[in-house]
């Protein structure tokens, strides 16, 4: 299996946390809606980088990266579905 | 037939099983999502009475945990096994630190009188009590899953000093590391959403 | 040569004998064999729960039971059946059992695991049994819908909790199954080459893995509330009953079709061997298994018509239903298209087999009343809703189950059963079903609604001809397990291949060895071809 | 009055019911056939037919059409009901473990017994003072949920008169099936003298 050197996962920690505090910079600026999209958007930055290097996960090949998204969208589309609801109570019609 | 060691596969049964957690995870956050379009002001509000200190710390212990854990697997490969004990030894300190500070957290908040069920809660605003109460069952469960992963941790940790663990057999300390490595990803997911809502 | 010794004669690991090499063992077979003497007793308790409420209906008034015995009835029947019998009946047994052969493996990948998984469903089983006996059975039906499960004074919480533990046992039956199928199929054994059995408990392993943690979760949740009392979904705390039935159906709709695909496999294996001929359209039957899983799991809140969720999900979630529909029908159609031109031998498992087609097309066929919006509005939360999942899951689910008990029976135990008691039992229970359910169909369309201790008037004669029916059924389900266990003592000795099938478990001996084939067997180009069977049995009648 | 819901509902279950039963026959008979036709003793020797695209595209699409108008029939039915026309007179619905009570424009109030006159359209607001419950008024097809801490509705149009049962069809307890009670459509002068009325209690 593939082998990462120190000096790569102290980087990865190193932009892992300079995220973290922009993260929480970001949330003292009022953006409107915006700010909710930002902070996952940086949240899932941070996510892919511990999956990619942390967690190896381009070493188990196809098969789990691709069910690893496949689970992601699953959960998307439960929340979305379950927005198709709550989104829409209260008009009538589609 | 299997052969002798297929790493591969086991690894691929705990990536299914990390799956589930995802899942399981997934459905409280479907919880979240809805309630916040409902109660966007008053989840905020509840954000700014948690303490975004103790949070920021509690994300970069976890940050340094999982890179203490992918070095020990590192280290392991390189057959050196006093780092790799060393590693694992601050990734297990560094989730008994996240808890105790999370028993801070916790204690403090339920000295202020907001707990689940308590009457501050349930006859205040609605949504700050789904807020507090969302808040504590997924930071619970999320304490609950730091426990499961330390004690994964220690018996790996068990096992690198007993020579079971070794740079050609290291199977249980990966699959113990994606366990950590994923209750990592939990928090960073949780922190914005709860400490950082604006 | 020495004779080679069955997996009943060899335990595995080989330092255990008499009961601990049964409940110590890692062997596949022998798990498969434990869960199936477990999964029959859950299910005759069940029958009898059933029985006694199709018993106290059949006359107005209070006949048997009062109406808190009879909630405690339907929810306990709905709850075993639903956790204890169908959801891990094919998967658990037959799954366990022959998955690995039919990849020509030797076990699962995670042996110790799967008698894990054994033992979280015992554990769940009798934490099921234990809310019968301790603070008052539960009784707000399997569904455990909020605020009524978290208000009422009943063993709920122990209910529940027992549900999570079975959810446990099946999410690692399917990460076990998943990951033998990927990394230890034979290696000459391509994906269009594994047997359609194989590729509806792969897609099944799936939707377990995916869907059960969201009911867990939800689970959770209910214990939550009644001890902490969040209110995540009490609408004076600030929460929303119908968010707890999306969570619930997120899960419980994809597991129907837990329930029904692996049913679905069992029934192609079985036709085209007792056709002798290839299953017709082998891609489709393998596509349509995981296009039901993908789609299936986006339907889920069909069960919520009337909820008083927005019309825009309305929309969504019964157009989506109707495309879950054609999956369903293709494997319909290419059931019966095998049959055409084929060499029909009727055995048990074949009878078993178009009694399912017949029952699973009227429940699939009401299926799209109940997903038609407006249609639903009537027929939803009544018998004839009643009446349509019990179309599917037990002339579904369970005649598929037990056309698998038949048509392996021979492989499993090396017993042949007696066909005539076999046909009695089958025409018995599929008389009795037709007499039970159809009746409810009618009462549904009238106006009847479930979950109903007494009722008015007009429903007495449909109720009055459904009890018969159930009797009917309980005779002959018994008389079908009674001839089976009767076979274990007295039936002949089956042959290695008594039907004359293609797929591996037929290249090895009945019961199989340990380590299931004395050789290496040869996989086929082509899953179901029958050319070597039809010559080699030229001349012998094609008799059994 | 044209598109009344109750006419679209049963168009939508006769449409999908009779399809069903033609299929159902068409696929009973087709098999029952075969299982004869080609017996073991009669075709010993089985043709190898592994599939067929032309077939196979044809029972894909064409089901997929017929499913598709179902749904459109289903949809219009839902629209139907859920489409309240002007001018419908409003009655508050209340359900609680295990009775129904009725609050009518005037305040006055009624117990599992409601009365409409004939001839408006009438839109019942409900919901739940505890638990789920479910309206359900079988002989105009209608059927929801009553929710704590939400209001939900359904419509009916009284065009004949007499009395009509509606059911709880949301278990909720032990008296669930005796949650029961009559709805009566008088004439318009009835209706106005029961409102006049007194109140019982």
């Amino acid at each position: 299996m593939h082998r990462v050197s120190y000096g790569t996962l102290s980087a990865v920690l190193g932009v892992l946390l300079v995220l973290t505090g922009l993260t929480v910079a970001v949330s003292y600026v009022d953006l409107g809606a915006f700010n909710v999209w930002l902070a996952l958007g940086i949240a899932s930055t941070k996510a892919s980088l511990v999956l990619l290097f942390f967690m190896h996960i381009r070493d188990e090949g196809r098969l789990v990266v691709l069910s690893f998204l496949g689970t992601v969208l699953f959960l998307a589309i439960m929340i979305a579905f379950t927005f198709c609801d709550v989104a829409f109570r209260g008009h009538i019609g589609i | 037939m299997k052969p002798a060691m297929d790493d591969r596969g086991k690894r691929l049964g705990m990536w299914l099983f990390l799956y589930t957690e995802v899942m399981l995870f997934g459905g409280l956050f479907v919880l979240y999502a809805v309630y916040f379009s409902m109660y966007a002001s008053d989840f905020m509000a509840g954000g700014k009475e948690l303490d975004r200190f103790f949070g920021t710390v509690n994300t970069v212990i976890l940050l340094v945990s999982s890179l203490a854990v992918a070095a020990s697997i590192t280290a392991v490969q390189r057959n050196e096994k006093r780092a790799s004990v060393v590693w694992l030894t601050a990734a297990i300190l560094c989730g008994a630190l996240f808890l105790i500070n999370k028993y801070f957290e916790w204690s403090h908040k339920i000295h202020e009188g907001i707990y689940p069920g308590s009457d501050d809660l349930i006859y205040g605003e609605p949504g700050r009590n789904i807020f507090f109460g969302l808040y504590y069952i997924i930071t619970g469960l999320h304490g609950i899953h730091i426990v499961i992963g330390m004690a994964l941790l220690g018996v790996a940790l068990l096992f690198t000093i007993k020579g079971r663990i070794t740079g050609d057999n290291h199977v249980f300390l990966e699959n113990a590391g994606l366990y950590w490595h994923l209750v990592d990803l939990f928090w960073i997911f949780i922190f914005p959403l709860f400490y950082l809502v604006l | 040569m020495e004779p080679v010794r069955s997996f009943f004669d060899t335990p595995s690991p080989s330092r255990y004998s008499g009961a601990l090499s049964w409940l110590l063992t890692t062997d596949h077979k022998r798990i498969g064999l434990m869960y199936l003497f477990v999964i029959l007793f859950w299910f005759v308790v069940a029958m009898f729960l059933g029985g006694g409420m199709r018993l106290e209906l059949m006359f107005r008034g209070r006949t048997l039971m009062g109406p808190e015995s009879y909630n405690a009835l339907f929810t306990l029947h709905g709850v075993i059946m639903v956790f204890l019998f169908i959801i891990p009946g094919i998967p658990a047994i037959f799954g366990n059992f022959f998955l690995p052969i039919q990849i020509g493996t030797d076990d699962v990948f995670f042996p110790r695991l799967n008698l894990l998984s054994w033992y979280l469903y015992i554990i769940g089983g009798l934490l099921a049994l234990v809310t019968l006996f301790i603070g008052g059975p539960p009784d707000t039906g399997w569904t455990f819908y909020v605020p009524f499960s978290v208000g009422t004074q009943t063993n709920v919480s122990v209910a529940v909790f027992a549900a999570f533990v079975l959810g446990m046992a099946s999410m690692l039956t399917g990460i076990n199954f998943v990951t033998t199928v990927h990394r230890m199929r034979s290696e000459a054994m391509g994906w269009l080459q594994m047997p359609l059995f194989t590729w509806s408990i792969y897609a099944t392993s799936w939707v377990q893995i995916l869907a059960t943690p969201v009911v867990a979760i939800t689970l959770i949740l209910i214990i939550l509330e009644r001890f902490l009392g969040v209110g995540l979904f009490d609408p004076a705390r600030g929460g929303d009953p119908i968010l707890y039935q999306h969570l619930f159906w997120i899960y419980s709709h994809p597991a129907v079709y837990i329930m029904i695909l692996p049913g679905m496999g069992v029934i192609s294996e079985v036709i085209t061997v007792f056709a002798r001929k290839p299953i017709f359209g082998y891609k489709a039957m393998a596509l349509s298994s995981i296009a039901i899983a993908v789609v299936g799991s986006l339907v889920w809140a069909h069960h919520m018509y009337t909820s008083g969720m927005s019309d825009t999900a309305v929309f969504v979630f019964s157009l989506l239903t109707f495309l879950v529909a054609i999956p369903s029908a293709i494997k319909v159609f290419s059931w019966v298209a095998t049959l055409y031109k084929g060499s029909i031998l009727m055995t048990p498992p074949l009878f078993f087999s178009l009694c399912f087609i017949y029952l699973f097309s009227v429940g699939g066929l009401t299926g799209l009343v109940v997903g038609a919006a407006g249609a639903d509005i009537h027929v939803h939360d009544t018998h004839f809703v009643v009446a349509h999942f019990h179309f599917t899951m037990f002339g579904g689910t369970g005649f598929a189950f037990f056309a698998a008990l038949h048509h392996w029976w021979p492989k499993m135990f090396g017993r042949m059963y007696d066909f005539k008691r076999a046909y009695w039992a089958a025409v018995l229970i599929t008389f009795g079903f037709l007499l039970h359910y159809i009746p409810m169909f009618i009462l549904g369309l009238q106006g009847m609604p479930r979950r109903y201790y007494d009722y008015v008037a007009e429903f007495e004669a449909g109720n009055f001809v459904a009890g018969f029916g159930a009797v009917f059924m309980l005779v002959g389900l018994l008389l079908m397990l009674v001839n089976l266990l009767i076979s274990l003592k007295r039936g002949t000795l089956a042959p290695s291949d008594p039907w004359g099938g293609t797929t591996l478990e037929w290249k090895t001996l009945s019961p199989p060895p340990l380590h299931n084939f004395v050789e290496t067997p040869d996989i086929a180009d082509y899953p179901y071809d029958f050319t070597d069977v039809v010559r080699d049995s030229s001349g012998d009648g094609g008799g059994v | 009055m044209n598109n009344n819901p109750v006419a679209l509902v049963d168009r939508s279950l006769y449409f999908t019911i009779g399809f069903s039963f033609f299929f159902l026959f068409a696929i009973t008979v087709v098999m029952i056939w075969f299982v004869v036709r080609y017996r073991r003793s009669r075709n010993p020797v089985p043709s190898d037919i592994r599939g067929n695209g032309w077939l196979e595209l044809a029972w894909t699409v064409i089901p997929t059409c017929i499913a598709l108008a179902m749904f459109v029939s289903g949809w219009q039915a839902y629209m139907g009901l859920r489409t309240v026309p002007d001018g419908a007179m409003e009655i508050n619905a209340y359900a609680q473990m295990y009775s129904w009570i009725f609050v009518y424009p005037n305040e006055k109030e009624t117990e599992n017994e409601l009365v409409v006159p004939m001839g408006t359209p009438v839109k019942l607001i409900i919901t739940s003072e505890d638990v789920l419950h479910s309206f359900f008024l079988p002989a105009f097809r209608v059927k929801v949920d009553a929710v704590k801490g939400m209001e939900t509705y359904v419509w009916f149009y009284p065009d004949r008169e007499g009395e009509f049962v509606f059911h709880c069809t949301e278990f909720c307890g032990t008296g669930h099936s005796s949650m029961d009670g009559m709805l009566s459509i008088v004439s318009p002068e009835a209706y106005q003298a029961f409102l006049e009325e007194e109140d019982d209690e």
